[in-house]
């Protein structure tokens, strides 16, 4: 796989085709050659293989159609640094039985039967050299979720990729733009 | 270029050398704190021991008319820092809490600042730091760990700025007194090391430094350093 | 036809070459290889091979494979990327100067001066990207670049000296090109045709060249000038003792001019001796040139001298511990060794006429190599050595990778330099003849129009 | 889609990265690469669930309070406990670096058994059913008297073992501290007859004499000591204190110090007397304390005046007369002064007689029980454990005659029995939480000695000097990952209760050495197992705590302010407790960290004074001065010059390093690195000499060297270092040792080695200063 793709493949991709995924850079910024070859691998994943979810939960049925707030099933977006992903037991509130017909339902349903977590991919992750906290963005500036995660209420599937490429650029446009800190060590640690 | 915005208090240290020991609980408790890899017997050897507080022992006179004074370092986060000015990636910046910050992802290690900080007080990443066994247990997950070949220094632990100013944020309120303090302070058994808003008059270092036995390092370098010590002795 | 023509013919035809057609020694090396060339070639590929190797061995470890520690951050690399930079003046600066001045003498030196330059200049950057701890990083200079810091200044300035001077080499060396592309056929035919740029030589493209080259010899010679006052305002923007002088800015320009002469010179013995050029490198330039290097032999002593006395005389502690390192300290051998080489030998070879031969210029030249090389290292080391506040015990010396580095770095340019003159002819052929035909005519002009006006015979009084 | 500038240089950078790390990498071994490629280590994920737990730090035997912060289940961090008396939220480098004790690549995994000469993982029963096995089988044998138990630990555990000893019949219960405190605590037992040893009340003292090695680096707690110096420096409206160290050698604390006094290695005591000599002469004494409080000093008076004349004092001790004077009236005109004579942790750098003469010193001028002066702090009520019956057999054994009879320096003791002086043979040696080998300074005539014991069992958790001579050994836990009381005092007299409880899950296959000592005692049966019935430790800590709970005395930790407020209520007579039921005291100390009881009573006699005479009994010190009473020129030990063995030219004096040593924990790196910090010297042992004895020797600063002595020799760095007198060679006592796998230590060298046991002609144990050493190049 040559580490340089074509110009037509990167216009087929929504996303920017040369900004590999936050977990690579950082990796790649962390952490010596080794790190380099995640660098690699991450920047033919970013082009290429999608985050496959071990469910493909429908968000637009739980946020449009049954109106659940994102914080019921992220716990901790309002006042904790991660958003947090839903534990088996959020799931399990509604869904000891099946309550529709689709077949990724009846995989949740034999979960929580079988009290098996679900490992769920992960799709953002922060370097480690960046401090960030939900609860300072959500609640303290008030900033809507699809702000920097996209229109995920709409999503039927999960997305492949993050629907917002979460880059440097795109959080210091936001705090110029409202007048939050632009030191460095605001957000570098 | 280095005129202060007068935004958030000026951040300063004090070390009363008549309380200090040498016992260099600051210097472990920095490294501690701040994820520095442990020093190996042939990091040691080279030189090349990681320490953002380190002690200087100032030797002089021969026997019996000897002096030794030992002497807790920080980096001075200068008012006008000889480091900032010559940085080409501007990878080390002040900002408004007037802390000299590291960026360490974007620092490509050309090593200009550690020859013109006259305080020597910047470290260098020669290797990968590595931590032998499951040492890498204790690691402090609100520091990140520096990649080899970037330039370190002490940062005023301004981490628990951040966290502090987070917390006073969510709570919608000013960051109070004492809040934030550096690991080396909080760990002093003698409370030598004071840390705290140079601009708060009624605070604790700015009465310190208004004692007649305050003096700062290498002051007539015009680097106007916020780290001010009290001169052990009478007075 | 003019009495002056008449004589000028006269002396042309003498200076015809004897055997065959003219110049054809300038050429015979660009088109025949010998056994020895590849030899030669081999044995610096290896040395540069290992250099590579070294330079992967620390990318992948780390500079802590480096003898560099805390305080001494800077050693070795940065000391190289000094010399190199150095040399590098002597091609541009000098074969500007000369031209500038028309000295007729330097129509067979100007080509192998301005390759000097232009090579070496990237082993001159390259000893810093070697030097960066994050060489991954390399593009947040131009990225993220802050003008305030000396070491952009240093960029910007290298960058438009690198492609100043070769522009300035490129220019002189189309019509030979020409040359060239008529002799050859095949691939070379084809590449020489690409870079000849349809030159044919008729008067007015010379006209064009002249113009053009000309107005290079006015630009390149700032651009050099920043190119060392600002390598040597990266030391003395900061406060380090014995960094921080007003002196440092002309000090390494003429260090520069003195250590690339002194290449220059080595340079010309060289490609003398492997090709046999005696009849266009001959002792007349390198007398010269001889000439020049004493100039900055003295020129080099007066700026150490003032600089040592000034900061004794000022005597304050800081300084004082630098200054007393490298007289009577632990770098008293360097420091020493470093006046004998600059000083002392290429004084006492250069001051008379009988020792200023082309071997007496050349270990001239061989020594103040070194001696500049010292010099650039007792500026580095010893400032970084003797930090202000006590507590560390500096020792540096580097590894066999930073040697191994140095040494790759200095064989591949040699190996460089000799595959240019595979590439190229590396005497200007096209000047050569210029000089053979006109040159004499118009030098005599030139003469006379420096003597008083007069009808040609002597003035009024009685012979 | 537009290709903007910046993405354009990202590609560039992208690809540029991706041709560094191109194929063409070779990965051919550089000669000085670093060691092998370690797995760099990741902080805990972000947001992850973080508490904190309260402790007391167990690196040394100062008991200071600690928080540890715990961080998706690991220990990330150990700061101070701002409740905690002794340190007030301050710590040290061995207590801060604590986590890389429980993370520490040397723990020994799990039960080792020596077969075949190895020593070979094993499992815990099959390693305790040996070791009962062969207790049972001495015991039936009748030989229960030759086994000993080298203890190093405080508190609960120590009397762990004594019930097991005493039950099982052997009287060999040899204290087994790394250096324990020989002068100041047998000082106080002969004169005053006391276990607890002194307690310094630095905060209220305006004049401090020092002698001994750098208090500020080892005392009895370094950071309660730390703490007191900063007080009374500058933490106090009555004024600055004034300290005078008196040392060979400059140390940090000596630099911290108002003056340096130069002194000869191992003559303190001559030069205490000296004082004691002035102040008599000048009538500076004070004498209403003398006749309330003194017993048989009028002979002291007597020797003092006629031996001890500043001329012949300043010969012997290097001090001048003027010196000797002025120093004398200093410390006597000054109210109130004291005389700091704890060397604990300098391997008998001065014998016990200097230690009585410091304290008589102290007595002197009336600085015993007072304020600012040395007190005898009162113990923790705790509950004694229930008395335990004992069979004939045990009896019989008890009745032995000790080893080493009954000094508390067991490893010297151990030594000089094992080499000969022992009327029987010791066939099972137990090193609980000591390591004996190290402390007689792994040097090969130790060894020797050792190697005379059948059977070593060791409780170490470090494959340390002992363990790697061991036949079994039964790792404990480490000092986060266990329930241990920690009874300690702050420098003003005040009892303290540290509570150890463990932070971690244990990490390894180990178990806390007195439940193993328990169980085996369970498995020899008998007498034994009804002495130690218990399962498990916290069981026998909260045993003893309800004696506490029962005094209805002192408070859990709390703010600073609140201490006043206890006092002023005690001594009033009411109860100032802020617990109310055990459940509560119990719950209460583990938040908080422990007990404390803030008053110190000085007018309790009976508890300062258990002498025959009920008095400060001079006797002992005068009649080791002057034996037979009978002779005219001075006759002491400690008068007479030493003479220099011939080919040893230069004195030996060893000083403490405090961090380079902890409790059962194996070399840290961070505290490694930070030893000798004002000579630039870490990790590697080092000799210091003055820059006139190294100009002779011919050596340079940093060289390579040889030391030895009679007694052995080692390998070291020489340092030239202006802080040491011509004619003396000084010697940290810390590093080196056993190398541990992690960290090769450069010189494994140990500075006791060339002491050798510590027993001088006066049975007590000798200074170390008689030992003798040439310097040549390595």
């Amino acid at each position: 796989m040559s580490p340089r793709p074509t110009a037509r493949r990167a216009a087929a991709n929504r996303r920017h085709p040369f900004a590999p995924s936050a977990a690579a850079r950082s990796a790649a910024e962390s952490r010596g050659p080794r790190a380099r070859a995640l660098l690699l691998a991450a920047f033919a994943a970013a082009c290429t293989a999608e985050a496959r979810q071990p469910i493909a939960y429908n968000h637009r049925v739980h946020v449009k159609d049954l109106e659940i707030g994102c914080e019921t099933c992220h716990a901790t977006s309002r006042n904790g640094e991660v958003a947090g992903i839903p534990t088996l037991s959020t799931c399990a509130d509604c869904h000891q039985q099946a309550n529709g017909t689709s077949s990724e339902e009846k995989k949740v349903v034999e979960a929580v039967a079988a009290g098996r977590d679900i490992t769920w991919a992960r799709l953002y992750e922060l370097p480690s050299h960046v401090f960030f906290t939900h609860r300072r963005h959500v609640t303290v500036a008030a900033i809507a979720c699809e702000r920097c995660h996209g229109d995920m209420g709409s999503q039927t599937r999960p997305p492949p990729r993050q629907l917002v490429a979460l880059s440097m650029d795109r959080c210091l446009e936001c705090h110029r733009e409202r007048g939050a800190s632009q030191d460095c060590d605001a957000c570098h640690r | 270029m280095n005129e202060r915005p007068k935004a958030g208090p000026r951040w300063g240290m004090a070390i009363d050398l008549d309380r200090c020991t040498a016992c260099q609980a600051c210097s472990t408790a920095c490294q501690m704190e701040n994820n520095i890899p442990p020093p190996t017997p042939e990091a040691a050897a080279q030189r090349r021991a990681i320490r953002w507080m380190d002690l200087v022992p100032y030797l002089e006179g021969e026997f019996p008319r000897v002096k030794l004074r030992l002497l807790p370092r920080p980096c001075m986060h200068c008012d006008n820092p000889p480091c900032i000015k010559v940085c080409p990636v501007g990878a080390t910046v002040k900002g408004q809490d007037g802390i000299v910050a590291q960026v360490y992802p974007r620092c490509i290690g050309c090593r200009y600042c550690t020859t013109a900080c006259p305080y020597t007080v910047r470290y260098f990443n020669w290797y990968e730091p590595s931590w032998p066994g499951d040492l890498g247990q204790a690691l402090n997950p609100d520091v990140s760990v520096r990649p080899k070949g970037v330039v370190e220094k002490c940062t005023f632990c301004h981490h628990r700025l951040q966290k502090a100013r987070d917390l006073a944020a969510a709570e919608k309120r000013e960051l109070g007194p004492g809040e934030y303090n550096t690991a080396c302070a909080e760990a002093c058994p003698t409370q030598a090391i004071v840390f705290g808003d140079l601009d708060d008059p009624h605070s604790e270092v700015a009465r310190m430094t208004r004692s007649p036995r305050a003096f700062r390092l290498l002051e007539d370098l015009g680097t106007e350093p916020k780290v001010i010590y009290l001169r052990e002795g009478e007075a | 036809m003019s009495q002056r023509a008449q004589e000028a013919e006269v002396i042309t035809t003498a200076l015809r070459p004897q055997h065959g057609s003219e110049d054809e020694a300038l050429i015979a090396p660009v088109l025949r290889t010998t056994w020895r060339f590849w030899a030669m070639g081999a044995v610096l590929a290896a040395v540069a091979l290992w250099g590579v190797n070294a330079y992967l061995v620390q990318f992948r470890w780390g500079l802590g494979v480096t003898g560099l520690n805390r305080p001494t951050y800077w050693g070795i690399y940065i000391t190289n990327f000094v010399f190199f930079i150095g040399i590098s003046h002597a091609g541009t600066l000098i074969s500007a100067i000369l031209r500038l001045a028309r000295a007729e003498w330097r129509r067979a030196i100007t080509r192998s001066a301005e390759v000097i330059t232009v090579l070496v200049i990237f082993f001159g950057i390259g000893s810093i990207l070697i030097d960066m701890g994050r060489p991954d990083r390399l593009l947040n200079i131009i990225k993220h670049g802050r003008f305030q810091s000396p070491l952009l200044w240093d960029v910007v300035s290298v960058s438009t000296y690198l492609t100043g001077s070769t522009v300035y080499l490129f220019l002189p060396l189309i019509p030979d090109i020409a040359i060239l592309r008529d002799r050859t056929s095949g691939f070379r035919h084809r590449f020489y045709r690409a870079l000849a740029l349809g030159w044919t030589g008729t008067p007015r493209q010379h006209r064009v060249l002249e113009i053009l080259i000309s107005i290079m010899a006015v630009v390149v010679i700032p651009i050099a000038i920043s190119v060392h006052t600002v390598v040597s305002f990266v030391f003395a923007m900061t406060i380090q003792p014995m960094w921080h002088s007003a002196i440092f800015g002309p000090y390494f320009v003429a260090g520069a001019i003195f250590s690339g002469i002194a290449a220059l010179i080595l340079a010309m013995a060289i490609i003398r001796s492997v090709y046999r050029l005696h009849d266009y490198l001959k002792p007349v330039h390198f007398d010269y040139l001889g000439v020049l290097l004493l100039v900055m032999t003295l020129l080099w002593f007066y700026f150490t001298f003032s600089e040592y006395l000034v900061t004794f005389y000022g005597s304050e502690p800081v300084h004082m511990a630098v200054w007393w390192a490298k007289i009577a300290g632990p770098f008293a051998p360097a420091f020493w060794t470093m006046v004998a080489c600059c000083f002392v030998i290429p004084l006492v070879i250069l001051a008379n006429r009988r020792t200023r031969t082309v071997k007496g210029t050349v270990v001239a030249s061989s020594t103040v190599l070194v001696g500049m090389w010292l010099e650039r290292w007792t500026i580095v080391v010893p400032s970084l050595s003797n930090p202000r506040l006590p507590g560390t015990e500096p020792s540096y010396f580097p590894t066999w990778v930073e040697w191994s580095i140095f040494a790759g770095a200095a064989a591949m340019f040699a190996l460089l330099y000799m595959i240019f003159t595979k590439v190229f002819p590396i005497v200007s052929i096209w000047e050569i003849r210029e000089g053979r035909e006109a040159a004499v005519a118009e030098v005599v002009g030139r003469v006379k129009s420096y003597l008083p006006s007069g009808d040609g015979t002597v003035g009024g009084r009685a012979a | 889609m537009t290709l903007r500038r910046r993405d354009f240089l990202k590609a560039m950078q992208t690809a540029a990265a991706a041709a560094a790390f191109s194929p063409l990498l070779t990965s051919c071994r550089g000669p000085d690469r670093p060691r092998s490629r370690v797995a760099t280590a990741v902080p805990p994920p972000r947001g992850a669930p973080e508490s904190w737990v309260v402790s007391t730090c167990g690196a040394c035997p100062g008991g200071c309070g600690i928080r540890a912060r715990l961080v998706a289940g690991r220990l990330v961090g150990i700061a101070g406990n701002p409740l905690h008396p002794v340190n007030r939220g301050g710590l040290c480098p061995l207590g801060i670096s604590g986590a890389h004790a429980v993370y520490h690549p040397d723990r020994i995994r799990g039960p080792l058994r020596r077969s075949g000469g190895e020593l070979r993982p094993t499992s815990w029963d099959e390693a305790l059913s040996t070791l009962t096995a062969r207790l049972r089988d001495l015991r039936q044998r009748g030989l229960s008297h030759t086994v000993a138990l080298l203890d190093g630990t405080r508190g609960l555990s120590r009397d762990v073992a004594a019930r097991f000893l005493g039950a099982y019949g052997s009287p060999n219960h040899l204290g087994g501290r790394p250096w324990n405190d020989v002068t100041a605590t047998e000082a106080m037992r002969a004169m005053q007859g006391v276990e607890t040893g002194a307690a310094y009340d630095l905060e209220n003292a305006r004049f401090i004499l020092a002698f001994g090695s750098g208090w500020l680096e080892g005392a009895w707690s370094p950071v309660g000591a730390a703490r007191a110096y900063g007080i009374a420096r500058r933490g106090r409206k009555s004024g600055r204190v004034q300290v005078v160290q008196v040392e060979p050698r400059l140390s940090v604390s000596a630099a911290h110090a108002d003056e340096w006094v130069p002194i000869q290695p191992g003559t303190d005591g001559v030069l205490a007397l000296g004082l004691m000599h002035m102040v008599l002469r000048e009538g500076l004494e004070n004498r209403q304390f003398l006749d309330q409080w003194g017993f048989g000093f009028d002979w002291l008076r007597a020797l003092v005046l006629r031996d001890y004349h500043p001329d012949a004092v300043s010969e012997r001790t290097g001090v001048s007369v003027a010196n000797i004077i002025r120093l004398a009236r200093q410390f006597a005109s000054t109210r109130p002064a004291v005389a700091v004579g704890d060397d604990r942790n300098g391997p008998g750098v001065q014998s016990v007689e200097s230690g009585m003469a410091i304290h008589a010193l102290n007595a002197v001028v009336g600085a015993v029980n007072s304020p600012g002066g040395v007190l005898t702090p009162p113990g923790v009520p705790l509950d004694p454990l229930p008395a335990f019956g004992s069979d004939e057999r045990g009896a019989r054994g008890r009745a032995a005659p000790p080893l080493g009879g009954g000094r508390a320096d067991g490893p010297s003791a151990l030594q000089a029995w094992l080499e000969g002086a022992g009327s029987y043979p010791v066939n099972l040696l137990v090193a609980y939480g000591s390591d004996p080998l190290a402390m007689l300074g792994g040097g090969e005539r130790a060894r020797v000695a050792l190697r005379k014991v059948p059977f070593v069992v060791s409780f170490s958790a470090f494959l340390d000097d002992t363990a790697r001579l061991a036949d079994l050994v039964l790792p404990d836990h480490a000092w986060l990952e266990r329930w241990q009381d920690d009874p300690t005092f702050t420098s003003r007299g005040f009892p303290v209760l540290g509570l150890r409880q463990p932070v971690l899950k244990p990490r390894h296959d180990t178990r806390h050495a007195a439940e193993v000592l328990a169980e085996v005692g369970r498995g020899v049966g008998g007498p034994v197992a009804e002495a130690l019935p218990w399962r498990d430790f916290q069981e026998v800590m909260k045993l003893s705590a309800r004696g506490i709970h029962r005094s209805g005395r002192g408070a859990l930790f709390d703010v600073p302010e609140a201490e006043a407020w206890v006092e002023t209520m005690e001594r009033n007579g009411w109860r100032a407790t802020n617990f109310g039921s055990f459940e509560e005291f119990w719950a209460g100390a583990t938040a908080r960290g422990g007990w404390w009881d803030p008053v110190y009573d000085f007018g309790e006699r009976r508890r300062v004074l258990r002498t025959p005479s009920g008095k400060i009994d001079f006797g002992p010190l005068a009649r080791s001065l002057d034996p037979r009473g009978t002779r005219k020129e001075p006759a002491s030990a400690m008068a007479r010059a030493p003479a220099a063995p011939s080919g040893y030219p230069l004195k030996l004096h060893l000083y403490p390093l405090l961090f380079a040593f902890g409790d059962d924990q194996g070399p840290l790196p961070l505290v490694q690195d930070l030893l000798g910090r004002e000579l630039q010297e870490s990790w590697s042992l080092w000799v210091e000499i003055g820059q006139s004895d190294a100009r002779a020797l011919g050596l340079e600063d940093g060289a390579r060297v040889k030391v030895e002595s009679e007694e052995g020799a080692v390998e070291a760095r020489l340092k030239v270092y202006a802080g040491v007198q011509p004619g003396v060679a000084a010697m940290p006592v810390g590093p080196g040792g056993a190398p541990g796998q992690a960290w090769r230590r450069a010189m494994p060298g140990q500075a006791a080695a060339l002491v050798g046991p510590r027993h001088g002609p006066t049975g007590s144990a000798s200074a170390a200063g008689d030992a003798w050493v040439r310097i040549r190049r390595a």
